[in-house]
C-alpha cells in the first residue's frame, strides 16, 4: 500500500521539486559568456559542403571555413583571396584555307599592330590558323581586325555561331584568365594548399554525381590546367563576362575528397568539412547548433573570437526572445519594429537596400496581359509608396525595373510610374475596357477580373496581395487573391503557365547576368522566364551583356536593358525591401587587415556595400580585446 | 451483545425520502444464529448493512433508533472505533461471490489484509491463511493461495469469503443471503460448514435470506420483516408451525415440498413497486 | 504468451508494410517539387535539376520509386533529398530528444492525471469534484500554440529564463549540477507544456474509471474488512481504473510526436515532430516515409507494450 | 402499513429516460452556464451572418483594409484594436465566430458519420470485420493526423470546405472505437437476441434497437468532438494552413498576429480567450451532458 502512495503523491511531488529547482537554476544563470559570437538561423543549413549547397543558411556558415580564388571588397569590387593576382586574356582564332593566307594575315597585322592600338600581346600561326592573344576579352577589338582583314582581301572562314540563333562570325573568341596563388596557405588539417585543389574543385563541380547546384557557372569552361602548383590557367569557350565571378566559389580539399567517390562524402565529409578559412568546424548538434572555433594559423591571422556558434531558431518571436535575453548576438529585426528598435539607445542597427525585389508577374500568354496599356494602367492604380509606407514601414524604395540601386550598373536615370489612380482610369477606358454595370470593367464580353496568387509562408507578400485586391477594386478590377503553399504554387501553377498573375520577388546576387529570367528562349516548364516575356531588342541587349567585359560598356548595356524592360511593364514592379539589423550597443567591433601588410584598422560595426557583416571573422568582443594594436582607428 | 432499538433509514430520491426501516429492533445475543426473511426489498439488507454503517451515505439517511453493540450505539461511534469493529468484531458475506473478491489482487494478499490489520499478532500469516481456507473446506489451500478470484468457482469464492470473514475471530457473521446466487448442491454445502464452523467458534450468525426453507437446524430464532418492519420475531420451530401474521403464513405455504401434488405454488400479490 | 507476442508482430509488420505503401502515395501525390534549394532560384539550371531527378529516381514512375524507396530503407542507405544523409542517421539523431520529450510529458500527464482523478473521484459529487473537472476542461481548451506563447513570452520577459534548444550553450556553467539542471530545465518547461492536455484527459479518465469501480460490490467488502478509506480508494479501486489508461498510452505517441511540432518549432527543440513538418515542407519524401514508418513502429509496439501492461496489471485479461 | 407510501414514489417511474437526463443536466450550474455561453457564440455567429448577407456589417467590413489604422489598440472605435493591416479586430472576431463554429459542427458531423458507421459494423458483425475495421483504425492513428492534415490540405487545396471535410476525416476513429465497444455490450443484450430472433435484419436491429441506446455516449462524443475540432483549425491556421484570406477565423488572426505578439498583445489576446471560452464551454457541456446520461438514479 506504501508503495502506491509514494507513486501516487511521491512522482508529482518530485516533478514540481525538479522544475522549481530547475527554474531557480535558470534564472540565476551568469550571463557571462565566452569568447564566443552566437548566430540566430532561421533554418538549419542542408549541408557544410560549399559546392552542394544552395540555401543561405549553409553559405552563411561555409563562408567562415572556406576561401574562394576571389571575393568581394567593402566596396563590390572583385579583388584576390586564395589568388594573389589574376590576368584576363583572350584568344581569337581566323581559321583561313590554307597555311600562306594565314601567314599573309599574320604579317599584316604585324605592321599594323600599332596604327589600330588593338590589345594584342601576341599573334602567331599554327597551320592554316592565326591566333592573336588578346590583352582583354571581348568581341569589339576582334571585329575590328576581322573587318581588317577582310578589307585587305583575306577571308577567314566562318566558325560556328556563339549563341542559339546569334549571328555568324568569322572568328573563335576564347577568354583565358590565368590566376597565381598564394604560397602561404594551409588547409584546418596543415596540408598545403596547391592549384590541384582548384582543379578538383572545379572537375567535382562538373561531376553529375556530386549534382552541383552551381555546376551552371562553370558550363562555358573548355579547360583548366595547372602549369604549376601555383598558378591556374582556365579556357572558356566564348565571351561570358560574369564568369570571373563564378571563381568566388570556396575551394575543397582535392587531398582528402580526390579519392573518395561522391555518395560517401555525407558521411566522411558535408558534416564536418576541412577548409582553408579564418574559422575551423568543431560540432554540429543536429537541429540546434554548428559551432566553428578560431583557425589559429590562417594566413591572415589568427580571427579574434575563440568560437563562432550559429543555433537554428525556426520561429521568428523565439529568434527575437533569444536576442532580447543575449542568448543570440544579433537580430533581424522584421520591417514593422525597426521603428521601435530604432529609438532604443541599447542597440547599434546596420539597414541598407538589399539586392531583392518584389513584383507582381503578369501571365504574358493570357490575352487580357497582352496590352501594354492595361499593364501600365493596373501600375498606375496600386499605391506603391503608401505599400512601402504601411508594409515595411518605409525601409524600402519603389522599384524601377530589373536591377536594384546598390548594384554598381543600377540606371538611376528610370523614373518609377506615378500613383494616379485617374490616369489609370482613362488609360483602361481608352483600351476598350468600360465599367459594367457591377462595377467592374468589361471588355467585349470579358470583365477585367483575374485571379493574384500568393505564397503562404511569407506575411509580406500576403499582404502586398490584399492591398492590390483593394486598390484595383477602386478602379474597376476585380481580383481574387489565392494562397498556396510555396511548392504547391510553383509546381501546378507557375511551372505549368496556368496562372493569371502571382506575387512574387527575385533575391538577386551582384551580377548583372539576367539572361535566364527575361531571355525569351528561358520559357520551358522548371525555367526562369515563366511570364514568357518576349522581346527582341531585350533578348540581344541580354546576349551582348553577357559577352560584355569592359566596365562602361557593362553600365551603358545595363542601364538600357533596364529601361527597355521598365517600359514594357511585364512586371508590376513594387519595392526594394531594406534588410535591417541590430546588435547590443557596442558589444563588437572590428579590427581587419589593411591593404598593406602588418596594417590593421580598428573601427566600430557599420553599414558598407557588403552588408554589415561583411568582416564578421575579425569581429571582436571588447571585453576579449586582441593582442595586436590597431595601427589606425576609425571612431 | 447486539441490540437494535427502532431503528428508520430511510433513501432521499430527487422526489424526497423514500422509508425504507419504519422502526426496526432486533437483537442477538452471544454465539446465538438468527434469521431475518424477508422478500427482496422488504428492508432485511439495509438492515443488516445498516449495523456497521455500510450503507453509502449520499443515498441513505439515517432517521433514528440505535444499533448498541457491546455496549456502544455504532451509529454515533468515531470512524476509528467502528473500523475496529468492522471486520474485528462483525464480519460480512455477501451475496453474489463473484464481485465481492477484489479481481486483480490475489486470494493471499486480500486475506492477509484482514488478518494483519484485526490479528497483528499472527506470526505467519500463509499458515493461519491456508488454516481457516481449509477449515471452510478448500481442497488443497495451499497451491490455492496464489489464484486470483476468477479462477474459482462460485462455491469456492464464497468459502473464501467465509475464510477471510472469520479470519479475524468476529465474534458476529453478518451472512447476507450468502447462497442464492449458488446452486442448491453448493448451497447445502455452505450451510452446513457455517453451521461447523459457528458450533466450533462459538460466534453468533445473523443469516439473511428470502428462503424459509434453508433456515431450519441453522437459527434458533427467526424475524420476518415486510415492508421495512418486523412482522413477526420468535423461536424457528415454532414461527414455522404456528405463523401468527397472514404474511408469515403465506410465506411459509410457498415453500415446496416433497411429495407435493399442487399444481402451481400460490405467490403473494406484492405491493412494493 | 509468447505466441500471442509474435502473432502481434507479424501483424504489425503486415500492417507497417500496408501503412508505408499509403504514406508514400500520399507523400508523393502531394504537388510540389522536392528540390532543396529555392525554386526559383536564378543560378539553377534545368539541367541541374534534371541531373538531380535522377539522383533520386524521382524521373522515375510511382511504383518503381517506391520499390527504390523501401529497397534502400530496408538496406539502410535510403538518402534524405534535403541534405543527402543517411535518412536512418537523420531520424535516430532526434529519437532521443523526442523520446526524452514524449516520454517526461507522459510521466508528468499520467502523474497529475491520476492525482487530480483520484482526488476528484474521492469528493465526487461534491463542489470540490466539481472543481476538479473544471480545472481539468480549462487545461483541454487551451489552445496549445496560444499558451505556448503566452508562457514563453512571460518567462521571458519577466525572468529573462533561456528557453531554447536542449541546453544554453555558449554560457559559462559554475559547475556539472547548474549545466544538469539547466539541461533539466530545456527538457521539463516543453514537456509539462506538451502535458498540460494531457493531465487533463487523464484525470477524465481516471476519475470515470474510479467513480465505476467505487461501485463495486468488492468496494463494499473492503470496506466491511474495516480497511481505512484511502486503502480501500488507492488500493482497491485505483488497481481496477488503471487499465483504461494503460491502454490509451499506445495511442497517446502519434498525438505527441504530431503535436509536439508546434512546441518543438517554438521552443527550438530537435525533435522529430519538427523534423517531419519540415519535410513535409521540403517535400522530403524518403524522409517522411522513415519518419511513418518508424513512428508506426512506435505505434504499434507501444500497443503491444499497453497490451503486455494491462494483462499484468489485470490478471483476468487473458492474452488469447 | 399500507397504501400511503406507494404514491410518493410513483411520479419517478413515468420520466421518460430522455426527460430525466434533461432534467438531470438543468439541474448542474455548469452544465446551465455553458449552455448559455453556447447560445451567446451562436447568436453571435448568426447575427453577423444575416446581417454581412443583408449588405450592412456591424460595426465594420471585417475585410476593409485601411493602412492609416494599422495596429491600433482597443479604443472606442475599435473595441479589440486594428490588425496589420488595419482591419478592425472585433468584426473579424464576429465573422471568425460563424467559421469556427461550423468547422467544429460539419466536422463533427463527418467524424461522427463515418464513427457510427465504421463503429457499428465492426461491433454489430464482430469476428474478422471487426478485427480488419479496428486494424485499420490502429494504421490510420499510426500517422500523426497533424502531416495527414497537411497533406491532404497541401493536396485539395485551403478551402474552408476541404479544411473542415479533412479534420472530420482525421478525427473519427475515437468515435469508431467509441461506437464498436457500445454496439459489443449492447448486441449481447437480451433485446437484441429477441429481435434476431424474430427474424429482423441486422440494419434494422442497428437503427431501430441498438443506436437509441447508444445514443448517449454519441451525443457525448459529437459534443466534445466540436472543441477538438475549432482547436485543430485554430492550429492549422496558426501553421498557415488555414482557412484562406481575406475571410477571418479565430485561428488565423491569431497566425496573422504571431510576429507582433510582442507588441500588438490584443491580435493575440482576443481571439486566444474566444477560442478558449467556446471550447470550454463545450467541453462541460458535453462532459455535463455525459455526467446526466449515465447516472442511473
Amino acid at each position: 500500500m506504501r508503495s502506491i502512495r509514494l507513486f501516487l503523491y511521491g512522482i508529482p511531488a518530485a516533478l514540481i521539486l525538479l522544475l522549481a529547482m530547475a527554474f531557480l537554476n535558470a534564472s540565476f544563470l551568469s550571463v557571462a559568456k565566452k569568447n564566443e559570437m552566437s548566430v540566430g538561423t532561421l533554418g538549419e543549413p542542408s549541408t557544410l559542403n560549399p559546392i552542394q549547397q544552395a540555401d543561405s543558411a549553409s553559405a552563411q556558415v561555409a563562408g567562415l571555413m572556406f576561401n574562394g580564388l576571389l571575393k568581394y571588397n567593402q566596396d563590390l569590387d572583385v579583388v584576390g583571396d586564395l589568388a594573389t593576382a589574376w590576368q584576363l586574356s583572350q584568344e581569337t582564332t581566323f581559321q583561313f584555307g590554307t597555311g600562306e593566307e594565314a601567314a599573309k594575315a599574320r604579317y599584316l597585322l604585324d605592321n599594323k599592330r600599332v596604327a589600330g592600338n588593338w590589345p594584342i600581346t601576341n599573334i602567331q600561326t599554327e597551320g592554316s590558323n592565326l591566333i592573336i592573344t588578346l590583352s582583354q576579352p571581348g568581341l569589339t577589338d576582334s571585329e575590328n581586325i576581322a573587318n581588317t582583314l577582310t578589307e585587305s582581301g583575306l577571308h577567314p572562314l566562318p566558325s560556328p555561331p556563339l549563341d542559339k540563333g546569334g549571328k555568324e562570325r568569322s572568328f573563335k573568341a576564347e577568354p583565358i584568365i590565368h590566376f597565381n596563388l598564394r604560397k602561404d596557405v594551409r588547409w584546418h588539417d596543415g596540408a598545403p594548399f596547391t592549384s590541384a585543389d582548384v582543379a578538383f574543385t572545379y572537375h567535382a563541380i562538373m561531376d553529375e554525381r556530386v549534382a552541383s547546384p552551381s555546376s551552371s557557372d562553370f558550363e562555358l569552361v573548355s579547360s583548366l590546367e595547372t602549369p604549376g602548383p601555383y598558378s591556374v590557367v582556365v579556357r572558356y569557350k566564348k565571351p561570358f563576362s560574369p564568369a570571373l565571378l563564378s571563381w568566388m566559389q570556396s575551394i575543397l580539399p582535392a587531398h582528402l575528397l580526390g579519392k573518395v567517390e561522391p555518395a560517401k562524402w555525407p558521411e566522411i565529409y558535408n558534416r564536418h568539412p576541412v577548409g582553408t578559412g579564418p574559422f575551423k568546424f568543431e560540432r554540429w548538434k543536429t537541429n540546434e547548433f554548428i559551432r566553428l572555433v578560431k583557425n589559429p594559423d590562417y594566413f591572415r591571422g589568427s580571427p579574434w573570437l575563440d568560437s563562432i556558434v550559429f543555433r537554428v531558431l525556426p520561429d521568428p518571436l523565439t529568434l527575437q526572445l533569444a536576442f532580447q535575453t543575449k542568448q543570440v548576438d544579433f537580430w533581424a529585426v522584421e520591417p514593422w519594429a525597426v521603428s521601435s528598435v530604432e529609438k532604443d539607445p541599447r542597440f547599434d542597427l546596420f539597414s541598407s537596400a538589399g539586392g531583392m525585389y518584389n513584383y507582381i508577374g503578369w501571365n504574358l500568354q493570357r490575352p487580357m496581359f497582352q496590352d501594354v496599356r492595361l499593364r501600365k494602367a493596373l501600375a498606375e492604380a496600386v499605391n506603391v509608396p503608401q505599400m512601402i509606407k504601411y508594409i515595411i514601414y518605409g525601409r524600402g524604395v519603389q522599384s524601377t525595373g530589373i536591377f536594384t540601386p546598390k548594384m554598381w550598373f543600377f540606371n538611376p536615370k528610370v523614373r518609377p510610374l506615378p500613383y494616379d489612380p485617374k490616369a489609370a482610369a482613362a488609360l483602361l477606358d481608352e483600351a476598350g475596357w468600360k465599367v459594367g454595370s457591377d462595377g467592374i470593367r468589361v471588355k467585349n464580353g470579358t470583365r477585367l477580373s483575374f485571379t493574384l496568387l500568393a505564397n503562404n509562408g511569407n506575411e509580406i507578400r500576403k499582404d502586398i496581395a490584399t492591398l492590390v485586391q483593394d486598390d484595383l477594386k477602386k478602379i474597376g478590377v476585380e481580383v481574387k487573391v489565392e494562397i498556396y503553399e510555396w511548392s504547391v504554387l510553383l509546381k501546378r501553377f507557375v511551372s505549368k503557365g496556368e496562372f493569371d498573375a502571382i506575387v512574387l520577388g527575385w533575391g538577386l546576387g551582384n551580377g548583372f547576368d539576367q539572361y535566364g529570367i527575361w531571355h525569351s528562349s528561358q520559357t520551358h516548364p522548371e525555367e526562369l522566364n515563366f511570364i514568357h516575356y518576349n522581346n527582341p531588342k531585350a533578348d540581344h541587349l541580354l546576349t551582348d551583356l553577357r559577352q560584355e567585359y569592359n566596365r562602361a560598356e557593362i553600365i551603358r548595356l545595363a542601364g538600357d536593358l533596364q529601361q527597355t524592360i521598365y517600359a514594357d511593364q511585364p512586371y508590376l514592379f513594387l519595392f526594394v525591401p531594406e534588410g535591417t539589423s541590430v546588435m547590443w550597443k557596442s558589444s563588437y567591433r572590428i579590427r581587419r587587415p589593411g591593404p598593406k601588410s602588418g596594417e590593421w584598422i580598428d573601427s566600430p560595426v557599420r553599414m558598407t556595400k557588403a552588408g554589415w557583416d561583411y568582416d564578421m571573422e575579425w569581429f571582436y568582443r571588447p571585453e576579449y580585446a586582441p593582442n595586436i594594436p590597431a595601427t589606425t582607428t576609425i571612431r | 451483545m447486539l441490540k437494535i432499538n427502532d431503528l428508520r433509514i430511510g433513501f432521499s430520491t430527487p422526489t424526497g425520502i423514500t422509508p425504507a426501516l419504519k422502526g426496526v429492533s432486533l437483537d442477538v445475543g452471544r454465539g446465538e444464529t438468527l434469521a431475518i426473511v424477508g422478500e427482496s426489498g422488504s428492508g432485511k439488507s439495509v438492515t443488516a448493512l445498516a449495523i456497521t454503517r455500510l450503507l453509502p451515505k449520499p443515498p441513505a439517511v439515517y432517521q433514528g433508533g440505535s444499533i448498541t453493540f457491546e455496549g456502544r450505539d455504532l451509529l454515533k461511534a468515531s470512524d476509528t472505533e467502528l473500523r475496529k469493529v468492522r471486520g474485528g468484531k462483525i464480519a460480512y458475506i455477501f451475496q453474489e461471490p463473484s464481485t465481492s473478491l477484489n479481481p486483480v489482487y490475489s486470494i493471499r494478499s486480500q486475506m492477509a489484509e484482514m488478518i494483519s490489520l484485526h490479528r497483528p499478532d499472527v506470526a505467519d500469516v500463509d499458515a493461519e491463511i491456508v488454516r481457516w481456507l481449509d477449515a471452510v473446506g478448500i481442497v488443497d489451500p495451499a497451491k490455492r493461495l496464489n489464484d486470483y478470484p476468477h479462477q474459482l468457482s462460485g462455491g469456492m469464492q464464497q468459502r473464501v469469503m467465509i475464510a477471510m470473514a472469520l479470519s479475524a475471530r468476529p465474534e458476529l457473521l453478518i451472512a447476507d443471503e450468502p447462497t442464492t446466487a449458488l446452486d442448491v448442491t453448493i448451497q447445502k454445502q455452505i450451510l452446513d460448514t457455517l453451521r461447523e464452523l459457528q458450533r466450533d467458534l462459538g460466534m453468533a450468525v445473523m443469516l439473511i435470506t428470502h428462503n424459509f426453507a434453508i433456515i431450519r437446524g441453522l437459527a434458533r430464532h427467526v424475524a420476518v420483516m415486510y415492508r421495512g418492519e418486523i412482522v413477526e420475531y420468535g423461536e424457528t420451530e415454532q414461527v414455522l408451525s404456528n405463523p401468527q401474521h397472514p404474511y408469515t403464513r403465506a410465506l411459509i405455504a410457498c415453500i415446496p415440498r416433497l411429495g407435493d401434488h399442487r399444481h402451481r405454488l400460490p405467490t403473494i400479490e406484492s405491493q412494493v413497486k | 504468451m509468447i505466441s500471442f507476442v509474435i502473432r502481434r508482430l507479424v501483424l504489425s509488420v503486415v500492417l507497417l508494410f500496408i501503412i508505408s505503401i499509403i504514406s508514400f502515395f500520399i507523400v508523393t501525390l502531394t504537388p510540389g517539387s522536392p528540390y532543396p534549394w529555392g525554386e526559383l532560384n536564378p543560378k539553377i539550371s534545368p539541367e541541374v535539376k534534371a541531373n538531380f531527378r535522377k539522383k533520386f529516381h524521382l524521373d522515375r514512375p510511382l511504383h518503381e520509386q517506391y520499390g527504390l524507396i523501401m529497397r534502400d530503407l530496408f538496406s539502410g542507405n535510403l538518402r534524405s533529398i534535403k541534405d543527402d544523409r543517411p535518412v536512418m542517421s537523420r531520424i535516430l539523431e532526434r529519437l532521443p530528444a523526442t523520446v526524452a520529450l514524449n516520454l517526461t510529458s507522459i510521466v508528468i500527464s499520467l502523474s497529475f492525471g491520476t492525482l487530480l482523478g483520484v482526488f476528484a473521484a474521492r469528493y465526487a459529487g461534491t463542489w470540490k469534484d466539481g472543481a476538479g473537472s473544471f480545472i481539468a476542461f480549462l487545461f483541454i481548451a487551451l489552445p496549445g500554440f496560444w499558451i505556448t506563447y503566452v508562457v514563453v513570452v512571460a518567462l521571458v520577459k519577466g525572468f529573462g529564463v533561456p528557453i531554447l534548444g536542449t541546453h544554453s550553450y555558449g554560457i559559462e556553467f559554475p559547475n556539472a549540477l547548474a549545466s544538469g539542471l539547466d539541461t533539466l530545465w530545456h527538457l521539463l518547461l516543453p514537456a509539462t507544456i506538451l502535458a498540460l492536455g494531457g493531465i487533463a484527459s487523464q484525470s477524465r479518465y481516471i476519475r470515470a474509471s474510479m467513480i465505476e469501480s467505487l461501485r463495486e460490490d468488492y468496494i463494499r467488502t473492503a470496506r466491511s474488512k474495516g480497511l481505512y478509506e484511502d486503502v480501500i480508494l488507492l488500493k482497491h479501486a485505483l488497481r481496477n481504473s488503471v487499465r483504461p489508461i494503460i491502454a490509451g498510452i499506445g495511442m497517446v505517441l502519434p498525438a505527441l510526436i504530431g503535436g509536439a511540432v508546434v512546441i518543438e518549432t517554438i521552443f527550438a527543440y530537435p525533435g522529430m515532430g519538427r523534423l517531419g513538418y519540415e519535410a513535409v515542407l521540403e517535400r522530403d519524401y524518403p524522409t517522411l516515409v522513415a519518419l511513418n514508418f518508424v513512428v508506426a513502429a512506435l505505434v504499434l509496439l507501444g500497443n503491444l507494450v499497453s497490451d503486455l501492461l494491462s494483462a499484468a496489471v489485470d490478471p483476468r485479461v487473458r492474452l488469447e | 402499513m399500507q397504501g400511503t407510501t406507494v404514491l410518493s414514489s410513483a411520479s419517478s417511474a413515468q420520466e421518460s429516460p430522455a426527460a430525466r437526463v434533461l432534467r438531470r443536466f438543468w439541474s448542474n450550474p455548469i452544465a446551465v452556464g455553458s449552455f448559455v455561453l453556447i447560445l451567446f457564440f451562436a447568436l453571435t455567429a448568426g447575427i453577423t451572418v444575416l446581417l454581412s448577407l443583408t449588405g450592412h456589417d456591424w460595426p465594420y467590413n471585417p475585410n476593409l483594409t485601411n493602412l492609416e489604422l494599422k495596429l491600433l489598440p482597443p479604443s472606442s472605435q475599435h473595441w479589440m484594436g486594428t490588425d496589420n493591416l488595419g482591419r478592425d479586430v472585433f468584426s473579424r472576431m464576429l465573422h471568425g465566430a460563424s467559421i469556427s463554429l461550423t468547422v467544429g459542427l460539419v466536422a463533427v458531423a463527418v467524424s461522427l458519420g463515418i464513427g457510427m458507421v465504421i463503429g457499428a459494423i465492426a461491433g454489430y458483425f464482430g469476428g474478422i470485420t471487426d478485427q480488419i475495421l479496428m486494424r485499420a483504425v490502429d494504421a490510420l492513428l499510426c500517422f500523426p493526423t497533424f502531416f495527414l492534415i497537411l497533406t491532404v490540405v497541401a493536396l485539395l487545396g485551403p478551402s474552408l470546405l476541404n479544411i473542415v471535410v479533412v479534420i472530420g476525416l482525421v478525427s473519427w476513429t475515437g468515435t469508431a472505437r467509441l461506437v464498436r465497444s457500445e454496439f459489443l455490450t449492447l448486441r449481447e443484450s437480451e433485446y437484441v437476441k429477441s429481435a434476431r430472433v424474430l427474424g429482423q435484419g441486422a440494419f434494422h436491429i442497428i437503427t431501430r434497437h441498438i443506436l437509441p441506446n447508444a445514443a448517449a455516449p454519441i451525443l457525448v462524443t459529437a459534443v466534445l468532438g466540436i472543441p477538438d475540432a475549432i482547436l485543430q483549425e485554430a492550429g492549422l491556421s496558426f501553421l498557415g494552413f488555414g482557412v484562406q484570406p481575406p475571410q477571418a477565423t479565430w485561428g488565423n488572426i491569431i497566425a496573422d498576429g504571431k510576429t507582433y505578439l510582442l507588441d500588438a498583445w490584443w491580435l493575440n489576446l482576443f481571439p486566444g480567450l474566444a477560442i478558449f471560452i467556446a471550447s470550454l464551454s463545450f467541453y462541460l457541456a458535453g462532459d455535463a451532458l455525459r455526467e446526466a446520461a449515465e447516472s442511473k438514479s
